[in-house]
């Protein structure tokens, strides 16, 4: 079984950009910033690879610390931090290319900064929409679920 | 297929799929299944086009742009809901960020489920597709015959003008 | 003259099988700079790990994009099992190297085509998808999908292939390895395509480096960053160097990608070759417990799989970093000074693929 | 290109067979193993719903009162795990393709089960 040697090493909000510069002077590459919450933390993880070396810095944070971008140090972390603002609403200050909070438009805003997102099947927002002019819709016959409204459409269709 | 008179062009656009019924899409047009013998073009513009292939699910930021290709085209048209995601959203439909199947925005008028599709389905899809927009054609024609100041007209002019 | 015109790219653009969208700031006929803005994609299936089993998500992992497909699910399979120390029998490993090149070859030939119609050269995408669809077909009987594969699961593969049919698989090979070697010959040597992409499109060793390019995008501009080479699945115990072309631009992109379809026909004929017998899967107990960056190399590059499993049968985090997300800053880079003409030929020289990059 | 090798191309063109398949005048290409769309055998059927706590795409619905398998053709995404998790090999994969539908066409595919039977036998047992 082939397994990777990964080393996280925990950095604070204040020695962050030090020390990506320590591993940008060292020669690494910036692989990816990707952060996940659990519980109240949201843990940011900077990976970095040099000759298929894989470390790993680790950023844990409390709701509402304000982060310092990387990107003046390694300008593509751009495209990541836009992203972990969007979808966990980590602020994030002085990014060099600041999409604020456009890069990715979603219906739920911070969706992974929410518990679990329910999304009920049973009430789409639009169905109402343009039910007239589609008839009767496949997509919206909740007839795998029997218990909620067949027995309405299959009236209308009948009708 | 015999009975085909005209040649329908179609417009493809990919709404948040993963690729697979894309490239599948692309793959009829391809030597192996090669559609352009039946006189059927993929073009690039809407306004060129009979009918339109949506493949994917409708999420909250292509709502829009899949509504303005479809108020493009000229309207005897067809829709057609290409793979699971386009016709109910398929394993995504659970996410965020997915709406549902194409027919929350426009009225489509044939599925053609399968994750990820096989040409021959497409293929299967696009000739009844050919079959509703003939009868949408007579149907359109009897109307702009029989009315003066029908709707179809003014619908024909919005067209003209977006 | 040189007055600033924004010229709005995409998401729906003859040339683009996918929506992406991108501001051109144009002076003149000089692209000064290009804002690119995703999203349209965007599906936010990494938390749909929230309601599936970590052995269910398989499924969904491999619909995260309809070409890699194979590669994510080795990728997410891959960090289920080095988190749970599953020992995945030796067989299942040379089955999925099998699938994994056939499904950059499946890549490559559809990017080829793809690049050669956004030069206009519409016979030679004729061609390559041709040559697509014999890849295809093996991909087919033996996996029974085309392009959304579902062979991989956590702990070896669903399906296996008899060793008379790994025998006509080479043999078949064999027989295209000659139309893929007149194809690369019209790609390296006919004049419109150099014409096209050489100078076009530049991206200096060290701007790849530091934008973060990966795969052929790196491979191109003289960064020798292949992950094969870490040795997981059986690319351990097979022989391949990884292709490096110094050119950085678009040409050599093209190049590169050209020869790893050779590379890759060498690499299935030697796992097909040194196949050991055995089984095919573990049996998996118990939930996964821990945290593990799962690497592998995509047909557009380095592909991270990020799990994160506190022993519940619902993983908590799934993070997916895909190599085309990782190569959208440098082609912002790319466009920077580039002619408006030539913008659909650079923005398919990285390969992108949005529904990867946006999930 | 040289005269020779192109001249070569040509003949190579003139004599091969063509790559189009003529679908839907041809039949269309099957492999055995293609993964198409879900069957049931209904008789086998427990309804113990396995396959549809395991369905990544919810298509299938078991109702164990009713005794009715059901399964939405357009959520359906062809992935086997019905019949893998299935206890009972009732489900089955085909490699069949379903047909498109046209929009208002009836998606949903039920299968009724047959009433059951092991009460009256039970009844019976008890009897004798």
């Amino acid at each position: 079984m082939h397994k990777e040697e990964q080393t996280i090493t925990e950095v604070g909000v204040d020695n962050l950009v030090s020390e990506v510069s320590k591993m940008y002077d060292e020669g690494y590459r910036l692989v990816q910033i990707g952060c996940g919450k659990y519980d109240d933390i949201f843990e940011i993880n900077y990976s970095f690879d040099k000759d298929c070396k894989f470390v790993n810095l680790r950023l844990k944070i409390t709701e509402g610390v304000v982060v310092p971008s990387i990107t003046g140090v390694y300008l593509c972390a751009f495209i990541y931090e836009n992203e972990i603002h969007d979808l966990f609403g980590v602020s994030i200050k002085d990014i060099a290319i600041d999409f604020k909070g456009n890069l990715i438009r979603t219906s739920v805003k911070n969706p992974f900064n929410t518990p679990t997102v329910t999304k009920v099947k049973a009430a789409k927002p639009a169905k109402s929409e343009n039910a007239a002019a589609a008839g009767a819709k496949p997509d919206v016959k909740s007839d795998a679920k029997p218990d909620t409204k067949p027995d309405a459409e299959k009236k209308k269709e009948e009708a | 297929m015999s009975g085909l008179t005209k040649s329908p062009w179609i417009i493809h656009y990919d709404a948040s799929s993963c690729n697979g019924c894309d490239i599948e899409v692309l793959a009829c047009l391809t030597p192996l299944y090669d559609v352009e013998r039946f006189g059927i073009l993929n073009t690039g513009n809407p306004k060129h086009a009979d009918i339109f292939v949506v493949t994917g699910s409708v999420n909250e930021q292509n709502r829009q742009v899949i509504k303005n290709i479809y108020d493009q085209m000229p309207k005897p048209n067809v829709v057609i809901g290409v793979g699971i995601c386009a016709c109910s959203g398929g394993v995504f439909k659970e996410c965020y960020n997915v709406a549902g199947g194409v027919g929350q925005v426009i009225p489509v008028d044939v599925y053609v489920p399968g994750c990820s599709v096989r040409p021959e389905q497409i293929i299967d899809g696009v000739v009844k597709a050919l079959g509703i927009l003939e009868e949408k054609r007579a149907a359109f024609a009897a109307e702009s015959k029989k009315g003066t100041d029908t709707g179809a007209n003014a619908d024909a002019k919005k067209d003209g003008g977006n | 003259m040189a007055g600033r015109i924004v010229v709005p790219f995409g998401p729906q653009h003859p040339v683009l099988p996918e929506p992406i969208h991108l501001d051109l700031v144009l002076e003149d006929e000089r692209v000064v700079e290009a804002i690119p803005s995703i999203g349209y994609v965007h599906r936010g299936l990494e938390k749909l790990v929230e309601k599936r089993d970590f052995k269910d998500f398989v499924y969904i992992a491999e619909r995260i994009c309809g070409i890699c497909s194979f590669t994510h699910s080795v990728g997410y399979c891959k960090a289920i099992e080095a988190i749970m120390d599953l020992q995945v029998p030796e067989r299942a490993q040379y089955l999925r190297t099998i699938w994994s090149e056939y499904s950059r070859l499946h890549s490559h030939l559809l990017w080829l085509g793809l690049y050669a119609d956004a030069m206009g050269f519409e016979n030679l995408f004729m061609n390559a998808w041709r040559i697509r669809e014999t890849i295809l077909d093996a991909m087919e009987e033996t996996t029974g999908g085309r392009v959304i594969q579902g062979v991989c699961k956590v702990g070896g593969v669903r399906r296996d292939i008899s060793d008379a049919k790994l025998k006509e698989m080479t043999a078949k090979l064999d027989s295209i390895g000659g139309e893929i070697e007149d194809l690369c010959h019209v790609f390296f040597d006919d004049a419109s395509v150099k014409h096209r992409s050489v100078g076009v499109g530049m991206l200096s060793k060290e701007d790849a480096h530091k934008l973060g390019a990966v795969g052929p995008v790196a491979k191109g501009s003289g960064i020798a960053l292949d992950l094969r080479q870490t040795g997981y699945s059986a690319y351990g115990s097979l022989d391949f160097k990884p292709i490096v072309e110094t050119g950085c631009d678009c040409y050599s992109r093209c190049i590169v990608r050209a020869k790893e379809l050779a590379q890759s026909v060498d690499l299935i004929k030697q796992a097909a070759a040194n196949i050991p017998a055995g089984d095919i899967e573990v049996k998996v107990k118990g939930n996964p417990d821990g945290e593990y960056f799962s690497r592998v190399e995509q047909p557009r590059g380095e592909c991270i799989h990020y799990v994160k499993a506190n022993g519940s049968k619902n993983i908590l985090r799934e993070r997916v970093r895909t190599p085309s997300s990782a190569n959208i800053p440098p082609l912002v880079k790319m466009l920077e000074g580039c002619q408006m003409a030539d913008v659909p030929v650079i923005v398919l020289s990285i390969d992108p693929c949005i529904g990867c990059a946006e999930r | 290109m040289g005269l020779f090798s192109m001249t070569k191309t040509v003949l190579k063109s003139l004599f091969k067979k063509p790559a189009t398949i003529r679908y839907p005048a041809e039949p269309a290409k099957r492999f055995e193993g293609t993964r198409g769309q879900m069957e049931i055998d209904i008789d086998k059927c427990i309804f113990c719903g396995l396959c549809s706590k395991h369905c990544p795409a919810d298509a299938i619905t078991v109702n164990k009162n009713e005794r009715t398998w059901s399964i939405n053709r357009l959520w359906c995404i062809c992935c086997n795990s019905c019949a893998e998790n299935c206890n009972k090999d009732a489900i089955y994969q085909t490699n069949v393709y379903h047909a498109p539908i046209v929009a208002g066409e009836t998606d949903v595919d039920v299968y009724q089960g047959k009433p059951v039977e092991e009460k009256p036998a039970a009844a019976e047992e008890k009897a004798a």
